[in-house]
């Protein structure tokens, strides 16, 4: 299925969805509260089947004050590429449900974001830092982290 | 090293020509210690690859030197090859190690990384910059990662340290001869004679302490 | 030692080193005394002579394996190499973990070396070379060879850690099953000499080694032996109690320096036992090779000393086991014990039955005057 | 090593606690909750359960992976990995450094599949910027990215004789792998991080006797595959070691994101070179090897078919290389990439290397990620593993064939 | 964990006790044979022996082991100090240190401090530098007991290009206008500047007179 094929298709599946611009492929924004069900119907519709979860990592966008949340979907079945992403605020800690029930993979790819980004994720069912230790303060990866170790380049 | 090396060695000097029999103890015991350098299977990344496998491997055979008795247990290592990245995770770990290994043991860093953090000295939150900040090294084998002649230099360069920076005399002090050998392209006039003393002074290390 | 050639008509006549100690006790004591010193002097020093040449060995043989050289710059072609690792290793630290049992951390790499050496005791070299040659041997070889894995199993439990324990009753199990086979196959050979004294066993193949004198139940007996022998002294493919990929190093991770060697030295002893007992039950010890009628190449071997017979019987051995070791994977435990249970075990009752037939019947090959 | 782990590890645990409204857990806790179990069912069949630390340092970990085992004698029950030792921050570091310089850090990620992280990053920048390529590089590029499949799939065999107990093994498959990285050397001027392959081109042009000495390789290692098999493959232990160990079916691979050999060998005939062709793989004819069952014995001979196939691959490429330039892009040129976000991925030796970048149309990218292959598949042996022995755990370990410092990233 | 039962199984086929013995015996005889061949042929033995064959022993050429400036014959190289090098480096194991007071152009070099021990050799530095002053030897024996003499000065004099100094009159303004440097000289290295990775009292300060 083309990009435009795909881009029907994903769209009929709920009323809420957009799409991304400036990407190399389709790439759907869903609303969080939504995320399982649609997640849940990426996989499990026939013509969609995205039954790999690639890749899932997250941007902290510093202006626009948002994290966003990106999961790389594959098809094994019809080998088309799907990107998702799920914006949550980046103030306030708030949770995402977690997609373990769709992909395996994603309770590991989630604790990764966990420890790097502090994103939560509801209905986890082993939440912890999974690279750096239990006691880090504070997540690397946010724009905005400080650490008396890290230096910068001098020149 | 119990009884032949803390007790005896006093009770040698005293003796009329005890002096030069300790110093060909000395030399039977370095000659033994630096040819019997049995390393630690430990690697943390590329570096292993190079230091640890293929200088093992038939083309460059760690055996010629007697160390390819590579030994899981830090316990029965002479060696520590620090060969990759130590992170702030691992550094209590390559501690621990370190501690758990029995004297006279020895430690070379190999590669950017261990011996300063290589790339990613700047701008990495978990990166320790450079393995001397936290066990004792003795050798640094610089190169990213280094080939395995390099890594055999930098034997080399331990074995000499062994041979000439050790005594039963003082035990758990090493002197470090300031320069493996000529480092390429300079002559030992070209350094400067303060920066030779600057580093005689600093070239005991006493493991202690 | 060996200046008097024997001829095939005289038969051999074993003196041992206890023999003659008993023998100089009657005409004066403390010459008998400074004699047994010198022996046991001679004893330790073959030991280790004995350990470090195999050290040797086996690098400089499994860098050949490996299409590389082994030990290549202490002395002429690292000739001195075991010198400098064992030098090295006396005068390492010696660490013992502080949650350890002091007392049998300390007894374990102990009794591991002293297993070794009783079983050195009844083995014959020669023979006018051989400690003791006591009419029980095998039986005094098989009960002391069990006393190894005791030392093996204190090491594994006082150095309380995991592995080491995980290791020592690996090995507890390997050698305690295996060892069942190795009885079986040496029962054959006991049974066919109808002694269990070594020098007895010997002088039985005058005519032709068991291996092949008993039709095909020999060389059966032989393999098992091989397999079940290289299991119980923990080579590879049976290095489990130590396999480093899996348990960092066994039963002796938490040994360093000079207990670490003594394991060290009990591990190539028990080489050296095992390939002498090997050696001596299956491929005729100290007898020259003799085939049947041929007169002139029977006295062609007579002319070869029987110690080096012996050496040369021993090393052929020990490089089988080297062999085995830098060419096979290591088996699974589960698969250890199927081996054992399900395919030496019944292979070597069957053997042992036939075994008693063919002695029953007569029927060797060669028939000789045992 | 192993005690003192495990003694840190069993302290009560007060680094667990509450973030908007979800229990984050810790290490400590997630032994403990395993710790209860075991008492459980101590209580239930008269058999205690353990833990044990296999990790950071440990021989058949590859590196510094952390395993904690839950076990029952000798079984496996339950695997908790445990990352991190080599985490070196890279994806906070590639903010910093401009788009040139990533490619270099590539090379540090999966270190035996060098090349192909350089050709991953190189294109992922080259299909951002819309930069087309001469017939020449991409023909290089493959070759050269075969070569390092062969090379890591013979140190993979290699090392996994060692994990199985036969060094022999270990010394040939490093012998022969000597041969490609003295190619490499000669052409790229490293062994093993070589930085090659650089967004635009290649570095350098290939050596003048590249292609003879590749050639020579080819004839020299065909014949050596044959005596792998039958010195390893054939052997009776190892297919008793490998046969129906860390069985992993094709819908839990799929559900787990596992790519590459570990895929393929559950049935799945899922090779980005054949699916989504890049480079001259279009043109080339090689097969996908796949397995049937998904056990540790099925990705033994993925691999070994996958180094039959590369050496196919060569072969139709190496006669005619085209000619042309090495280069298309200004070398001193700073990048900047198109605002927006691009994901391509690639197939490695090890699965699919994705790179994931987020742009701002700055010199630097504001967000860079690196799907690396060996984080997805490293977490297939919890599902592995469990019931199996001590000594499967570390065939299926050796048969994952990971490289660390690429989970850690 | 899943169920288990459903997963396939290889299933190995029973044929008999003793033929699975005897093909196992024989395929263990199969390897112990290929041993025994690399064993029986001293031939194929592959080992490089380093330290004694270090008088023939031959690097490839592009290896990347150390960075050096080039110098042409008279030992003028053909740096401008304009930065380029730095900028490239990934890690900033380059630092261009400029001439507090120029003597003809406008920049020149000072100190050209590498560090040895931080360097990854991605060549990017002689690939950027657009008066290829840079180039990568395979020197590879660099070995030090102390982490400071990994800091080289490439340069060997500070000064201005061979090109400026060509222009020059005569041998006397050309030695005025440069001022020699050794490879352990310069204000990174051992003038007490902070570099990351080694820590500050251990650097050495050397008091060079007048400058930086």
């Amino acid at each position: 299925m083309d990009s435009a094929e795909l881009q029907v298709v994903v769209g009929a599946l709920h009323s809420s969805l957009t799409f991304r611009e400036k990407s190399d492929r389709l790439s759907v924004v869903v609303p969080s509260d939504q995320l399982l069900s649609v997640a849940m119907k990426l996989r499990d519709s026939e013509p969609l089947s995205f039954d790999m979860l690639c890749a899932h990592t997250a941007i902290d966008w510093l202006k626009d004050e948002k994290i966003e949340l990106i999961y790389q979907l594959y098809s094994t079945k019809h080998g088309h590429h799907l990107m998702m992403s799920v914006y949550v605020s980046r103030t306030e800690a708030v949770a995402v449900p977690s997609l373990h029930t769709v992909w395996q993979i994603a309770q590991w790819q989630e604790r990764e974001v966990y420890d790097l980004f502090g994103i939560c994720y509801s209905g986890h069912p082993d939440l912890r830092r999974i690279l750096l230790e239990d006691d880090w303060k504070g997540f690397p990866l946010l724009k905005d982290y400080k650490d008396d170790f890290m230096l910068e380049r001098p020149w | 090293m119990g009884l032949v090396t803390e007790k005896l060695p006093p009770m040698i000097e005293a003796f009329p020509g005890g002096p030069a029999v300790l110093t060909s103890i000395d030399a039977v015991i370095n000659w033994a210690r630096s040819n019997s350098l049995w390393p630690l299977t430990f690697g943390t990344s590329c570096c292993a690859i190079e230091v640890m496998m293929a200088t093992g491997a038939s083309n460059h055979d760690l055996a010629r030197f007697g160390a390819e008795v590579a030994r899981p247990s830090p316990r029965q290592a002479d060696l520590l090859v620090i060969a990759g990245t130590i992170v702030k995770r691992m550094a209590p770990r390559l501690k621990t190690l370190y501690e758990q290994m029995a004297e006279p043991k020895y430690v070379i860093a190999t590669g950017a990384c261990a011996i300063s953090g290589g790339p990613f000295i700047y701008e990495s939150y978990s990166t320790i910059r450079g393995a001397h900040e936290i066990i004792p090294v003795d050798v640094y084998v610089p190169g990213c990662p280094p080939r395995p002649e390099a890594f055999f230099y930098g034997l080399l360069t331990l074995q000499k340290m062994i041979r000439e920076g050790e005594t039963i005399r003082k035990p758990g002090e090493r002197r470090k001869p300031v320069l493996a050998a000529l480092p390429p392209g300079i002559t030992l006039e070209q350094i400067r004679a303060e920066m030779i003393q600057t580093l005689e002074q600093k070239a005991v290390v006493n493991l202690n302490g | 030692m060996f200046n008097s050639l024997p001829n095939l008509q005289v038969s051999w006549e074993v003196i041992s080193v206890s023999q003659r100690v008993s023998t100089t006790y009657g005409e004066s004591p403390i010459l008998a005394v400074v004699y047994a010193l010198a022996a046991i002097v001679a004893i330790i020093l073959f030991m280790s002579l004995t350990a470090m040449t195999l050290v040797y060995t086996e690098r400089k043989v499994a860098a050949h394996f490996q299409c590389r050289l082994g030990p290549m710059r202490v002395g002429w072609h690292g000739i001195l190499q075991s010198i400098a690792d064992t030098l090295k290793l006396l005068l390492k630290e010696d660490i013992v973990p502080d949650q350890a049992d002091k007392a049998m951390h300390l007894f374990a790499p102990v009794l591991c070396v002293l297993a070794a050496l009783l079983a050195l005791i009844a083995i014959p070299f020669s023979p006018y070379l051989a400690v003791s040659d006591m009419n029980i041997g095998v039986l005094f070889i098989s009960a002391v060879s069990g006393l190894g894995v005791l030392g093996i199993l204190l090491g594994g439990w006082s150095s309380n850690n995991k592995w080491s324990l995980l290791g020592a009753m690996r090995a507890g199990a390997q050698i305690i099953s295996y060892e069942l086979s190795a009885t079986l196959s040496i029962l054959v050979v006991v049974m066919f000499s109808g002694s269990m004294k070594f020098s007895e066993i010997v002088q039985s193949q005058d005519q032709g080694w068991w291996i092949w004198r008993a039709p095909v139940v020999g060389l059966v007996a032989f393999l098992i032996f091989l397999v079940a022998s290289t299991a119980e002294i923990n080579r590879t493919p049976f290095d489990l109690a130590e396999g480093e990929s899996e348990l960092t190093a066994g039963f002796h991770t938490e040994y360093s320096g000079m207990r670490f060697a003594f394991f060290f030295l009990a591990e190539y002893l028990n080489l050296f036992i095992v390939s002498s007992m090997g050696a001596t039950l299956f491929l005729g010890g100290w007898m020259p090779l003799h085939i049947g009628n041929l007169t002139f190449f029977n006295q062609v071997m007579d002319l070869i000393p029987p110690g080096l017979w012996f050496a040369l019987k021993v090393s052929g051995f020990i490089f089988l086991s080297m062999w085995f070791r830098w060419t096979f994977p290591r088996l699974r435990v589960d698969q250890l014990m199927k081996l054992e249970w399900k395919v030496l075990l019944p292979i070597g009752f069957i053997n042992l039955l036939l075994a008693a037939i063919l002695t029953l019947s007569g029927f060797y090959f060669f028939p000789g005057n045992s | 090593m192993v005690s003192s782990e495990m003694a840190s590890s069993v302290l009560p645990n007060s680094l667990s606690h509450t973030r908007a409204g979800i229990h984050i857990s810790s290490l400590d806790e997630r032994i403990l909750k395993g710790q209860t179990d075991s008492k459980e069912r101590a209580d239930r069949e008269t058999t205690q359960e353990y833990f044990v630390n296999m990790g950071p340092q440990h021989p058949s970990t590859h590196g510094v992976l952390r395993l904690v085992l839950r076990m029952d004698g000798e079984t496996v029950r339950d695997v908790i990995p445990v990352l991190g030792y080599v985490h070196r921050g890279m994806e906070k570091k590639a903010e910093y450094v401009g788009y040139r310089q990533q490619v270099h850090f590539t090379d540090r990620l999966d270190y035996l599949s060098a090349v192909m992280g350089n050709w991953a990053m190189s294109s992922a920048i080259e299909k951002a910027m819309k930069t087309e390529l001469n017939d020449r590089i991409e023909t290089i590029r493959t070759i050269v990215a075969e070569l390092t499949r062969i090379q890591s799939h013979q140190l993979w065999w290699g090392v996994l004789g060692m994990d199985l107990g036969a060094f022999t093994p270990f010394l040939y498959g490093f012998r022969d792998r000597e041969k490609i990285t003295a190619i490499f050397e000669e052409t790229m001027g490293g062994r093993l991080t070589m930085n090659y392959i650089q967004p635009g081109g290649l570095m350098f042009d290939i050596h003048p006797d590249f292609v003879a000495n590749v050639k020579k390789f080819i004839s020299y290692f065909k014949p050596l595959i044959e005596e792998y098999e039958e010195l390893f493959g054939g052997n009776v232990i190892v297919q008793e070691r490998l046969k129906n160990v860390g069985i992993l079916d094709a819908k839990s691979a799929i559900s787990l994101g596992v790519t590459g050999p570990i895929l393929r060998a559950s049935g799945v005939a899922h090779d980005l070179r054949k699916l989504e062709p890049y480079g001259v793989y279009a043109k080339t004819k090689f097969n996908v090897p796949v397995g049937t069952v998904g056990d540790c014995w099925d990705r033994y001979q993925v691999r070994m078919q996958e180094m039959r196939e590369s050496i196919s691959i060569i072969e139709q490429l190496i006669d005619n290389v085209p000619e042309g330039k090495h280069m298309v892009m200004k070398f001193g040129a700073k990048i900047r990439v198109p605002e927006g976000v691009y994901y391509s991925q690639m197939e490695t030796a090890r699965g699919i290397f994705g790179i994931f970048i987020a742009s701002d149309g700055s010199e630097k990218p504001y967000r860079m990620h690196f799907r690396t292959p060996n984080f997805n598949n490293l977490w297939a042996i919890t599902q592995m593993a469990a019931g199996g022995r001590v000594g499967d755990l570390v065939a299926i370990l050796s048969s994952i064939d990971i490289v660390v410092p690429d989970i850690d990233r | 964990m899943n169920d288990t039962s459903a997963q396939p199984t290889r299933r190995i086929p029973i044929t008999g006790y003793f033929a699975r013995i005897f093909t196992g015996f024989v395929s263990l005889l199969k390897g112990l044979k290929i041993t025994f061949h690399y064993l029986s042929h001293p031939s194929t033995v592959v080992t490089q022996q380093y330290p004694e064959n270090r008088a023939t022993l031959k690097m490839a050429e592009r290896l990347r082991a150390q960075l050096t400036m080039i110098h042409d014959d008279n030992g003028y190289h053909k740096c401008t100090a304009c930065h380029i090098c730095e900028q490239a480096c990934p890690n900033a194991s380059i630092h261009v240190a400029e001439r507090a007071k120029p003597a003809l152009s406008k920049t020149e070099l000072d100190t050209f401090i590498w560090r040895l021990d931080s360097c990854t050799f991605c060549n990017l530095c002689v690939m950027v530098c657009p008066f290829q002053v840079l180039q990568m030897k395979s020197t590879f024996e660099s070995s030090v007991y102390d982490q400071r003499l990994l800091i080289y000065n490439l340069s060997r004099y500070a000064g201005p290009t061979s090109t400026v100094l060509a222009k020059q009159a005569d041998d006397e303004a050309r030695k005025n206008a440069v001022e020699p440097r050794s490879v352990y000289d310069g204000p990174t290295a051992l003038n007490g500047f902070f570099l990351a990775g080694i820590p500050k009292e251990l650097l050495v300060t050397l008091d060079r007179k007048g400058e930086v």
